[in-house]
């Protein structure tokens, strides 16, 4: 990764670069790797379904005729009898950011083949995906069973709040378990050190490599990235 | 036979059916002659290139078929010819979108006399609504829908008491006077499509759509449902009459107002009520 | 700030750990005045304002710093970028289609016409 | 393998050219290309029969896996148009075919023919066994998750064939799906069907990520040396563009089907509005059909293309090839296979023009899809200026060209009557739109996968099929289809609705009772050539006549792989590097008519060769 770095720092830059790339032979995405550059078009594909869901959210939410629940109350938690808007919520994002920024690190040491750090701070951002998965199974218990919110339908006001609420955060809660399972693999294999020794996986039978480590990085941020529109757009709204 | 032929005579054939075909649409009946307008203008326009094209296609093969030790040119391009393509298409593309939205803005703008007919469709069938005296038509709700209120309408809404309510799939209306169609459904898509009127519009259940025509021909035409809507789909007709001013009156005061249906069922639940009583 | 520190370090693709703790820091500030928007209960435009500029701020940073994407080549970040244009196109679109319906909606079963 | 692998120590600018051999021996300045930028892929070789053929990685094998698969399920769609067209046809004959099956038959043969018989033998068939060979890759960037795209594929398939027998049959609600009327009870198959059909759509989604990810890292990361975009056949130009609209579109789809199963199993009301069915009120409310729609063509219009694009692709190239000629304004034909991918994106709604939207939508939607002839008016004319002056050989490839070129030009220009928007109003949803498609779509694509087999069955087989039994499979499929189509539009015309079970007690319809008739016979004409093709296939598998290496003198990289048929791994031990584009053909002042891509400019120095 470092050396094809340094070939692109020979490379045009800026927008000469972009045409310079598309025009060039064997890679158009100089210096990325094949691993990366599948996770990144994956994710496009993926922001593609997560912009549909909330796209259809908005478009129900804008022509229901029925009162849109007011989420700030749905979602308030008790703290000493007093309702504070959104705690848990607000709770959750921090997290979610936190596991974010070991990410971030986890990849900064992979890169410096620190397979210490790297693998603990990859068990970091997993523990952080956990609570979060565990604080939104939490959130989803007291909507059903204290506040009666069901998938068709709720006390508070327009039944698709419910469907909408259930199908996107369970979607995104999805992609962070799944994210929590290749963290934990991840981590156990840095610190085992196989991305040192290139050991091979055991269903694709390729090489280990820290850029698997990026790229397990892109989606952890991604999930991030979603959480944050999910958070402005169902939260807050 | 040298296959050029063939292809030669699919482009004949074509022409040749298009000019002899005996089916074609039928005679129009509404204002949307700008429709069949636009329709046989991008005949013109859009059959003329494929005639081209066809028979430069058909030149080709004649003309170029392989012969050992011939040199094909090689051109890889040529810009000038390319932009004069591009350009006459877009101009051919310009031609046949113009009027096409000139008669949309047309369409989706309902003259202010119109009057508004409210068609309602279920799986399988039509009824319809039309404004009373006040000219406006009650508010509805699915929900109100039950024996007595075929159509929803609101009982608070004052404009409500007097439409007048037609339980059956034959519709008059008035020759040379625009009609607003307002569709609902009850349940599921439909479509309300007489072909002689050329429009068309789905009705959606959950919203009222609409759109309109102005009706020039006086005649019986033929309702289809032109959306899908499960195993009766094919079946569910109606009948459109176009009447003259007269034959209209005539039809209308035959109708039977909400109020009426209404006091109807009153009546019903007041002999029923007796007749146990009696008991 | 970050701007000119950033650059510097385009040599290699490792970067100091102050720009992700800065970041880091950044995405905490940012979370909480969105959250602040609500606690407030600002209303109308200004929420609306609020919320959207907080959020893309947020994202804009996750994208840039914490997936490299500010670091990458033009060609893979066009590549990204470029087909949230459709996406865009469906949410104007949507919007507009969301007013509609209601209208309809409001127009025939609640006010009369 | 590595020898000239870059060593990244040295920058780009500080290589000379005489350090670095262009791979074909010669050290001139002129056939100077760039060193190698990715290490060489290794490759798991299959040993047993299983890993060899069943699971196997390797892209060529999965393609065919992938062709056969789409094949079979083509066949049961071609079956199924059959029983469609009988009872359109002649009524009486066949009382078993109910309006439910009937329905049933109609949604199955629409999503069979367009997402698992096309969609699947362009990108998934073709796609497999031609992209890695035409950039000059190994293989698939990542041949595991190739194939696991194939088997989720056959899974989907299975799924879907299983709905056939289950309670109440498969779905019955039309290939577009549309609730309400596809959960409730008015349909066939309202209850498992449609639920096998979702599921096997969301199935069909994710395998298809798995492979389109595949393709298009291939094409962009995993060209050999020499290989840039502009020197890339049409062939993957075109698969590349549909597999990133596939990409980016098949999520609409995805959400709409987990949206339509939670309203089906749980009882939210996504789409679903206040119903009251057979007197009783179901329990939705609220929800918005037309939202479905909007998220069902976001997928349906750029899927449209999908099997377009491709088919676009591969005509150029036999067209190129057999024409003898360069394909005429390439660089035209890649930026309109761009812009209609792009621009697809921005049309869907011109499905839905009386579908009770914003009507407001109707000028955006009706602008931006003429906007879209104007680029495949340029592919068109530049596909007949190919032509021009070229030296064509009249073999079955070229007359499937050429079928084609009429056809998808006439059903493109009916789009023209469908685009604009007040013209739709009186065709919408008639026959003129099944005419419309059925040209556009259910031919023309097809005429061109017909063509690509017997262009490409040398070098997956070694064997030409047989010419002869070509001509009448291509004189049938093509004046057949051409007569079951053109006289439709005019059904179209008289106003008959699409969907129709039975359409004989309006009188304008009765008038066409003879058209169906021949309709019908020419369907089941067509329908029946196709087994000439088949048994064309099983014959020339064994007994067919020899092919030489290149046999039909193409230039594109597929053909110069050592081994023909080619083996896993593709190359040999050296990778191809490529000096040119795929289309010198009859150049002024060389030996030959072609000049394979990779010959490099000092061996045809005195040639009339332009750059490129
Ligand atoms: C391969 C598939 C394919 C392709 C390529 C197209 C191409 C086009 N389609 Fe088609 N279409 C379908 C498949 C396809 N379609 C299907 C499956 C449906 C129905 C789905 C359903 O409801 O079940 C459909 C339905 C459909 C509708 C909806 C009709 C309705 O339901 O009411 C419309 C409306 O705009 C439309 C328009 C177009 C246009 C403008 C093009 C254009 O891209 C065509 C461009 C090509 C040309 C124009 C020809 C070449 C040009 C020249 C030779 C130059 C001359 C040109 C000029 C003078 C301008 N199509
Ligand atoms: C690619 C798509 C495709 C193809 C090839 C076809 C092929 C045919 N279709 Fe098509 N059809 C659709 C897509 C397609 N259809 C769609 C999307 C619908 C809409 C469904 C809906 O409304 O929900 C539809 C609907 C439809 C209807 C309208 C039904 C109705 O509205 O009531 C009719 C009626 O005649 C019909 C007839 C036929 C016939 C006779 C054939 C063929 O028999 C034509 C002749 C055959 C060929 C040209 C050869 C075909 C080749 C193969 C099958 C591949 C086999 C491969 C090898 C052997 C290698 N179809
Ligand atoms: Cu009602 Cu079709
Ligand atoms: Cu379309």
């Amino acid at each position: 990764m470092s050396e094809q770095t340094s070939i692109n720092n020979n490379l045009p830059q800026g927008f000469k670069g972009l045409t310079s790339d598309f025009g060039s032979d064997q890679t158009a995405f100089k210096g990325v790797n094949w691993g990366k550059a599948m996770m990144w078009i994956f994710l496009l594909s993926d922001t593609f379904i997560f912009s549909c869901f909330l796209i259809s959210y908005m478009k129900v939410r804008a022509s229901v005729v029925a009162e849109w629940p007011y989420p700030s109350e749905v979602f308030a938690l008790d703290v000493g009898g007093v309702p504070v808007p959104l705690l848990l919520i607000a709770i959750m994002t921090f997290v979610l950011i936190t596991s974010s920024g070991t990410m971030a690190l986890a990849v900064k040491y992979g890169y410096e083949k620190n397979k210490k750090l790297c693998g603990m701070f990859l068990l970091f951002t997993a523990l952080g995906g956990l609570t979060f998965v565990g604080m939104q199974a939490f959130e989803w218990s007291k909507l059903i069973f204290h506040e009666g919110v069901r998938p068709w339908g709720n006390p508070f006001g327009a039944a698709q709040f419910g469907s909408f609420f259930f199908m996107i955060t369970g979607f995104h809660g999805t992609h962070v378990s799944i994210g929590v399972i290749f963290l934990f693999i991840f981590s156990r294999k840095a610190f085992r050190g196989d991305f040192d020794t290139g050991k091979k996986g055991f269903f694709t039978s390729m090489k280990s490599d820290y850029v698997a480590i990026e790229i397990l990085g892109l989606y952890w941020h991604f999930v991030d990235l979603v959480w944050v529109f999910i958070f402005a757009f169902f939260y807050l709204w | 036979m040298h296959p050029g032929f063939i292809f030669l005579a699919v482009v004949i054939g074509s022409v040749v059916f298009h000019l002899v075909t005996p089916w074609w649409w039928t005679d129009i009946a509404s204002n949307w002659g700008g429709m069949d307008d636009t329709i046989l203008l991008t005949f013109w326009i859009a059959g003329g290139v494929f005639i081209l094209v066809c028979l430069f296609i058909v030149y080709c093969v004649f003309k170029f078929s392989y012969k050992e030790g011939r040199k094909a040119e090689y051109k890889p391009e040529d810009n000038k010819l390319e932009k004069i393509l591009t350009w006459a298409t877009a101009l051919g593309v310009a031609a046949l979108l113009a009027p096409g939205l000139v008669v949309w803005s047309q369409f989706i703008k309902t003259p202010s006399n119109a009057i508004n007919v409210e068609v309602m469709a279920w799986q399988w069938g039509w009824q319809y609504r039309l404004p009373g005296e006040d000219g406006k038509l009650g508010t509805t709700q699915v929900t109100n829908i039950s024996d007595e209120n075929l159509f929803g309408i609101n009982l608070d809404d004052p404009y409500g008491k007097d439409d007048i309510l037609i339980q059956s799939s034959e519709l008059h209306i008035k020759k040379d006077k625009p009609v607003k169609i307002l569709l609902r459904s009850v349940d599921v898509l439909h479509n309300f499509y007489v072909p002689q009127f050329r429009a068309k519009m789905d009705s959606v259940p959950g919203v009222v759509t609409y759109y309109w025509f102005e009706p020039n021909k006086i005649g019986e035409y033929e309702v289809l449902c032109a959306e899908y809507c499960g195993v009766g789909h094919y079946g569910m007709r109606g009948t459109v009459f176009v009447d003259n001013e007269q034959n209209y009156k005539n039809w209308l005061n035959e109708q039977e107002t909400f109020s009426d249906v209404m006091a109807k069922f009153e009546q019903i639940k007041l002999d029923v009520n007796k007749k146990l009583a009696k008991k | 700030m970050v701007m000119a520190e950033t650059k510097k370090e385009q040599q290699t693709t490792t970067h100091k750990i102050g720009i992700y703790l800065w970041i880091w820091g950044l995405l905490f500030v940012l979370s909480f005045f969105s959250y602040m928007v609500d606690w407030f209960q600002f209303q109308g435009l200004l929420r609306w304002t609020l919320i959207v500029t907080f959020m893309l701020l947020k994202a804009g940073l996750i994208m840039a710093i914490f997936m490299h994407l500010f670091w990458e080549r033009y060609a893979l970040v066009n590549a990204l970028l470029w087909p949230m244009t459709a996406i865009a196109c469906f949410i104007c679109l949507m919007v507009a289609e969301g007013k509609y319906t209601v209208f309809t909606r409001l127009f025939y079963f609640v006010v009369g016409g | 393998m590595s020898e000239d692998y870059y060593d990244s120590n040295t920058s780009y600018k500080a290589q000379s050219s005489e350090t670095i051999s262009s791979g074909s021996g010669s050290v001139s300045d002129i056939d100077y290309v760039k060193p190698k930028e990715v290490p060489d892929q290794e490759l798991y070789h299959g040993h047993s029969f299983i890993t060899k053929y069943i699971f196997c990685q390797d892209a060529k094998v999965i393609g065919v896996q992938y062709t056969l698969t789409a094949v079979f399920t083509g066949i049961i769609g071609l079956i199924l148009s059959w029983m469609m067209r009988m009872q359109l046809g002649f009524p009486e004959l066949f009382p078993v075919l109910t309006s439910e099956t009937y329905y049933q038959f109609v949604t199955m043969h629409g999503m069979i023919m367009v997402v698992y018989l096309l969609t699947a033998l362009f990108l998934g068939g073709f796609g497999n066994y031609l992209i890695p060979l035409m950039v000059g890759a190994r293989d698939m960037v990542f041949p595991y998750v190739n194939m696991v795209s194939y088997w989720m594929f056959f899974v989907a398939v299975l799924v879907l064939m299983a709905s056939f027998f289950v309670p109440g049959g498969p779905t019955g609600a039309g290939w577009t799906l549309y609730p309400p009327q596809t959960l409730l009870e008015g349909t066939p198959g309202s209850g498992i069907g449609i639920m096998l059909m979702l599921i096997s759509l969301a199935l069909f989604v994710i395998g298809f990520t798995m492979g389109g990810l595949n393709y298009v890292i291939t094409i962009l990361q995993a060209r050999t040396r020499g290989m840039t975009l502009m020197r890339m056949p049409l062939t993957v130009w075109g698969i590349f563009t549909a597999t990133i609209l596939a990409l980016l579109a098949f999520p609409a789809l995805f959400v709409g089907a987990i949206m339509m199963s939670l309203d089906k199993l749980l009882g939210t009301s996504f789409f679903m509005p206040t119903i009251i069915q057979a007197g009783e009120m179901l329990e939705y409310g609220g929800g918005s059909p037309i939202l479905f729609q909007h998220l069902f063509w976001f997928f349906g219009h750029p899927e449209v293309y999908i099997v377009a694009l491709p088919a676009f692709g591969i005509v150029s190239d036999l067209i190129s090839v057999h024409a003898r000629k360069n394909i005429f304004g390439y660089r035209m034909m890649v930026w309109a296979i761009v812009a209609i991918g792009a621009i697809s994106f921005f049309v869907w709604a011109h499905h839905m023009y009386v579908s009770g939207m914003s009507p407001w939508f109707g000028f955006f939607f009706a602008t931006t899809t003429l906007i879209i002839a104007i680029p495949t008016a340029m592919k068109v004319y530049n596909w007949v200026l190919t032509l021009w002056k070229g030296n064509i050989r009249m073999n079955v490839v070229m007359l499937f060209c050429l079928g084609f070129l009429i056809t998808f030009v006439n059903g493109g220009i009916t789009g023209l009557f469908l685009g604009n928007v007040a013209v739709d109003v009186p065709l919408s949803d008639t026959y003129f739109v099944i005419a419309h498609f059925h040209m556009v779509m259910g031919i023309a694509p097809v005429l061109v996968i017909l063509g690509a087999i017997y262009h490409w069955f040398p070098l997956v087989t070694g064997r030409f099929l047989d010419e002869k039994l070509g001509k009448w499979h291509f004189w049938i499929t093509f004046l057949g289809s051409y007569s079951i189509y053109f006289p439709m539009h005019y059904l179209g015309f008289i106003g008959v609705p699409r969907r129709y079970f039975e359409m004989y007690d309006s009188p304008y319809m009765t008038s066409a009772v003879g058209m169906n008739q021949f309709i019908s016979l020419a369907a089941f004409i067509v329908g029946a050539a196709q087994f000439i093709f088949l048994f064309n296939i099983i014959k020339s598998l064994k007994i067919g006549k020899l092919a030489d290496k290149n046999p039909w003198k193409a230039n594109s990289l597929e053909w110069y792989t050592p081994n023909v048929p080619p083996v896993h791994g593709n190359w040999g031990d050296k990778l191809p590097v490529v000096h040119r584009w795929p289309y010198d053909y009859n150049v002024p002042g060389a030996k030959e008519d072609f000049i394979p891509q990779t010959t490099p400019p000092s061996e045809v120095k005195d040639t009339g060769v332009e750059k490129t």
